[in-house]
């Protein structure tokens, strides 16, 4: 919407197709941008609709719709429009019991559908304790709603969603991520169901406990299953990302209720990611990428020629954007084993993944051009899948963690990574050990 | 047992965001016939096909209307393509009204 | 460690080489067959290893232990374990504020990590009015601890992770599901346990889809709806406690997965062209039913183009390989496809016969036996899906071009993999009480 | 009794089910020596498994020339082998060696 918005204010009458159901979508982009009372015309054509004959039915039969919209004078409201949202919505919203409370936030759409711990002035300010920030600070304003991400606010979000007071400079780190630029709320609304994949780097993992070995990304930790649902609920309520009304993901993805790994450090033989990226090996950091497709698979065999012919013969072209690999400690060190650093690796799957040549103009992909502009699309239209570009120069990564095993993962999809330093406050030593021994301890039976 | 009698006060997760200020539409045309109907195109699949028919609808309906078409190579241009603003506003510049595909 | 402790039975010594990574889990298996004082030596050699240096390095290391263990004799101990403690199971186990109650549970190793609602007797009394059985009913035992599951069992998880009442005929069928399920490599004995990091997925046909607001349409498998968020969630949290499958203990998922938190959908059957997947599998369309697989691969691609052969080639070329598979479409991809000709056993007829691999890059863990494939050729091509019914086509989601595709284990074809959910006689009354819970989305 | 400043406590239920105890067999005697016995090596379908007991037969066959060796193989991952219609072929074998070096190659 943001083009016919951009020609409205340069006086000039627009209108735009939408498809029908993506009818709410736009509105909330068009009063982001403070033209609530754009005008569009719903339409019937599927997304990424290739049917020319019903694609001619359908915009006859809302062609006069298309001429109205250009000629038919403007009302007084949109001439004028008033505003939606009162200015100064309450601080405090609700009291209730635990029931009432999870359930009033449900029906408000705030939540994920998970129960809530309930943000209470008393809970909010013990996890204030994890930040020297003080609480009205703003960290960020988020697109599409321009939503104020306070330190208090995150605070708020991050009780919601359980998590202990140590997490807040991570979640802080990870909402200046987020709005580092437009591609992350592209990527959260798009009808391709990316989901937010955190990786975390540095002394700050250990610190917290952030798994990064066996079951990393599945439940059972504290920690990563409570930064990136809180994550979730940030994207939420602060950028106004709702189901089906801005994010448009067509099946959603079961990585948006909390995707967070940390590096297994300890174990791998490369330099870790963040040292890879620019910051210093004592630095922690928090890395965000939006993989849509998760991929599993053993390799051929467990060397290098195993490994790399496994990468090559089984990536699919057509999940197009970043490619990470993710490789277990015991995979990462064969590689090393032979010589293999990380970056000939990367280069290795650059140069040796490809497709006809005629690949990308059969999905409609062909125009050179668009690689070179585009800021999340690092396909190419050669028969190359991994085409570097000025602003994707890197579009193959490689994550370790995980558990003693031979599994690989792919993680298909997405912009370039970005990646934000974790500053932590002055107290932090006493704050871990406060916080440090709440482990699950698991009975034997 | 939960007690009931108290209950939890709680902060509101919702951000604030600043009032935007909102902006009304440009003035519509009185007529098609005789003008230059801009039509923009983004790099999704069935925009090309949605404005292709549309074009072929206006020429029937309105011959002395003229079609100028802008194509966008990513998903929005004034929010990616910064070094095609020139470029855009030209465009923009010498239609009368704008008709968009964004086949999504 | 079943056949080490098959031979132990008739009188053999036994000594298992495990990796050491295993060591709990080892000791774990051991313990649950009544054999705990079972000799098993932990070595480097990586999972999956087939680089021999690794493996000589590794064997070298513990050959002395292996001798040992085969010949050194048995302590009193290893001779009669002392028998196992009976376990003293406390109803009421904990007394606490929300805080408290949370970090207590969290620390005890029964949550996912994230909040739990406190199972208090009264919560736990709301959630078993959505099922007619007593709460001492039991349905059966669950691997790999074979705990009893009893209906308050599953009531008080479900209160655990948010369910309403009118869940519990889901969480009852699916945990018989569970129970029921194949033992070996289809079923939930090895997917629950194994590396993959398998996340069992759950999809409901029939009325009661609708009833419960299992949603079907945009973002299914994202967070946000309360129905798909705790029916999956819930049931993980049974795997947990009822059957004792802990990560990192039992659950050795190498990587681990976020289709672990919840992945549940519901067909939408009004807007599919074919019959719905219950009917397919035998069921009448008025009933309602549960169906579980084990993917561990969850993937999204767009087709070619709209059409049959742009739809069926780009799943073709893009589906990853597993086992068993679950093809999600939406309604359009699916009416297009039935235009143009194409039942759902056609489409997976299609897929099956396309999607080819050469014998060298079949790996054996993907094939039956009689399928086994050795060293292969580059240059040879087989099906890599050998039964066409190993294919599962769902129908859902939103608007949009995508295709969804959850691979790995499931579909076991005339084995248990679906089951019937029974409602209790009040249902009409609750459905009304609970329906309404959605969310509202305030415009901006 | 703890009391959240919201006056609120709870006190909850166990979902950590019962299972009844199994009862706990010991293991069976030890061989004297490895010397003249007939070792099993049996393996499961993980693609370690059998060249890992390779090299454990190759290093005992030289520490004890006089051991011999038999092969097993279930191929069915957890699944038992007396469950299986290889049960008859396990159970003569079994009975054919005296002891049982296993890999799961995990």
């Amino acid at each position: 919407m943001y083009d016919a918005i951009y020609i409205e204010d340069k006086g000039k009458p627009t209108v735009t197709y939408i498809f029908e159901h993506f009818y709410n979508d736009s509105m909330s982009a068009a009063s982001s941008k403070g033209m609530p009372v754009i005008r569009v015309v719903p339409e019937a054509i599927v997304s990424e609709s290739t049917m020319r004959e019903y694609i001619a039915t359908e915009i006859t039969t809302v062609f006069d719709d298309i001429i109205s919209a250009v000629t038919r004078p403007l009302t007084a409201e949109e001439k004028s429009p008033q505003r939606h949202e009162p200015e100064n919505p309450p601080r405090l919203v609700f009291k209730g019991n635990l029931a009432e409370v999870n359930q009033f936030f449900y029906r408000r759409g705030w939540t994920d559908g998970l129960p809530v711990i309930p943000p209470t002035e008393e809970a909010v300010a013990e996890i204030l304790t994890g930040t020297d920030l003080p609480a009205d600070h703003l960290v960020a304003k988020i697109e599409p709603r321009l939503g104020k991400a306070t330190v208090e606010t995150i605070a708020v979000n991050a009780v919601m969603a359980g998590c202990l007071p140590t997490y807040m400079p991570l979640l802080i780190a990870g909402v200046q991520a987020f709005a580092a630029n437009p591609g992350p709320a592209m990527m959260a609304v798009s009808t391709g169901s990316w989901a937010p994949f955190w990786l975390v780097n540095g002394i700050v993992a250990a610190d917290i406990n952030l798994n990064c070995s066996y079951g990393a990304a599945s439940p059972g930790d504290i920690a990563n299953a409570t930064i990136g649902r809180a994550m979730g609920l940030i994207i939420k309520n602060v950028c106004g990302i709702r189901k089906k009304i801005e994010d448009m993901g067509v099946y959603g993805n079961p990585g948006k209720y909390s995707f967070v790994a940390a590096e297994n450090e300890a174990n791998s033989p490369w330099e870790p990611l963040h040292v890879e990226r620019g910051f210093s090996k004592d630095d922690s950091t928090i890395t965000l990428t939006f993989p849509q497709s998760f991929q599993q698979m053993l390799p051929f065999s467990t060397d290098a020629k195993g490994i790399l012919a496994t990468v090559v013969g089984s990536i699919v072209p057509a999940r197009f954007g970043l490619f990470t690999l993710v490789l277990t400690p015991n995979n990462a060190q064969s590689l090393a084993n032979e010589g293999w650093s990380k970056q000939a690796v990367k280069e290795y799957i650059i140069k040796n993944t490809r497709v006809h040549e005629d690949y990308y103009r059969r999905l409609g992909l062909d125009a050179p051009q668009a690689s070179e502009q585009n800021t999340f699309l690092a396909v190419s239209s050669g028969s190359e899948i991994f085409h570097p570009t000025k602003s994707g120069p890197d579009p193959v990564h490689i994550y370790v963690y995980g558990g003693f095993g031979s599994w690989m993962g792919f993680l298909q999809g997405g912009p370039s990574p970005i990646t934000k330093k974790v500053d932590l406050p002055k107290n932090w030593v006493q704050l871990v050990k406060k916080f440090k021994n709440i482990v699950p301890n698991y009975v034997r039976y | 047992m939960e007690q009931q009698s108290t209950a939890y006060e709680v902060l509101s997760p919702w951000a604030k965001a600043d009032p935007i200020s909102l902006h009304g539409l440009a003035p519509r045309l009185n007529k098609v016939d005789g003008k230059t109907i801009g039509l923009l195109c983004n790099n999704k699949r069935a925009a090309p096909l949605i404005l292709e028919i549309t074009e072929k609808l206006l020429k029937e309906r309105f011959p002395t209307a003229s079609i100028s078409r802008f194509k966008s190579q990513t998903f929005s241009v004034s929010a990616l393509e910064k070094e095609r603003e020139g470029e855009f506003n030209d465009w923009i510049n010498e239609v009368d009204a704008v008709i968009a595909a964004v086949g999504d | 460690m079943y056949d080490a402790i098959s031979i132990e039975e008739r009188n053999k010594p036994t000594v298992s080489l495990v990796n050491e990574g295993f060591f709990n889990d080892a000791e774990s298996a051991s313990r649950s067959q009544g054999m705990p004082a079972l000799r098993y030596i932990t070595t480097k050699v990586p999972c999956e290893s087939s680089i021999i240096a690794d493996i000589e390095a590794g064997v070298d290391e513990v050959i002395d232990k292996i001798i040992t263990a085969l010949t050194k004799p048995l302590t009193a101990e290893e001779k009669v374990p002392k028998p196992k403690e009976t376990e003293k199971p406390q109803r009421i186990i904990f007394k606490g504020t929300l805080e408290e109650v949370n970090c207590f549970f969290y620390q005890r190793g029964w949550t996912d990590g994230l909040p739990i609602i406190p199972p208090t007797e009264e919560a736990v009394k709301e959630m078993m009015t959505g099922t007619d059985y007593p709460p001492d009913h039991l349905l059966g035992k669950l691997q790999s601890r074979n705990g009893k599951t009893t209906i308050e069992k599953i009531a008080i998880n479900a209160v655990m992770a948010g369910c309403l009442p009118t869940y519990m005929p889901v969480l009852i069928a699916g945990t018989i599901n569970l129970i029921e399920s194949e033992p070996g490599f289809s079923g939930y004995t090895t997917f629950g346990f194994s590396t993959g990091s398998w996340a069992p997925f759950w999809s409901i046909n029939g009325p009661i889809r609708n009833e419960i607001n299992v949603n079907n349409s945009s973002g299914a498998f994202s967070p946000g709806n309360i129905a798909n968020a705790t029916i999956g969630r819930a049931i993980g949290l049974i795997v947990k406690n009822i059957g004792g499958v802990r990560k990192g203990i039992e659950d050795m998922g190498t990587m681990g997965d976020p289709m672990k938190y919840t992945c549940v959908i519901s067909e939408n059957e009004e807007a599919s062209p074919w019959e719905p997947l219950h009917v397919e599998l035998g069921y009448k369309k008025e009933d309602s039913t549960i169906t579980l697989s084990f993917p561990n691969c969850y993937c999204q691609h767009i087709p070619y183009s709209a059409d049959a052969d742009g739809i069926l080639r780009s799943i073709v070329d893009n589906m990853p390989r597993g086992m068993r598979y679950n093809i999600v479409i939406t309604p359009t991809h699916a009416k297009n496809l039935f235009r143009e000709g194409y039942d759902k056993a056609k489409v997976k007829k299609y897929i099956a016969e396309h999607k080819l691999v050469t014998t060298a890059r079949m790996q054996a863990m993907l094939v039956t036996t009689a399928r086994q494939t050795g060293k292969g050729s580059e240059t040879e091509f087989v099906q890599l899906i050998e039964d066409p019914r190993f294919i599962r086509v769902i129908v859902g989601g939103g608007p949009g071009a995508f295709i969804a595709h959850l691979v790995g284990g499931g579909a076991t074809p005339g084995k248990k993999e679906i089951q019937k959910i029974e409602l209790p006689k009040n249902w009409a009354k609750l459905v009304a009480k609970y329906k309404n819970i959605v969310p509202n989305y305030a415009k901006y | 009794m703890n009391v959240d400043k919201n006056g609120v406590t709870y006190e909850v239920l166990s979902p950590w089910a019962e299972a009844d105890p199994i009862p706990y067999r010991g293991i069976t005697p030890r061989i004297d020596r490895l010397e003249g016995r007939k070792i099993g090596l049996l393996r499961n379908p993980k693609r370690a498994a059998e060249p890992v007991l390779k090299v454990v037969e190759d290093r005992l066959k030289k520490k004890f020339p006089k051991a011999s060796f038999s092969w097993f193989a279930n191929l069915k991952p957890n699944e038992r082998a007396i469950a299986q219609d290889i049960k008859d072929d396990f159970e003569k074998w079994v009975t054919g060696v005296d002891a049982v070096i296993t890999a799961y190659g995990d």
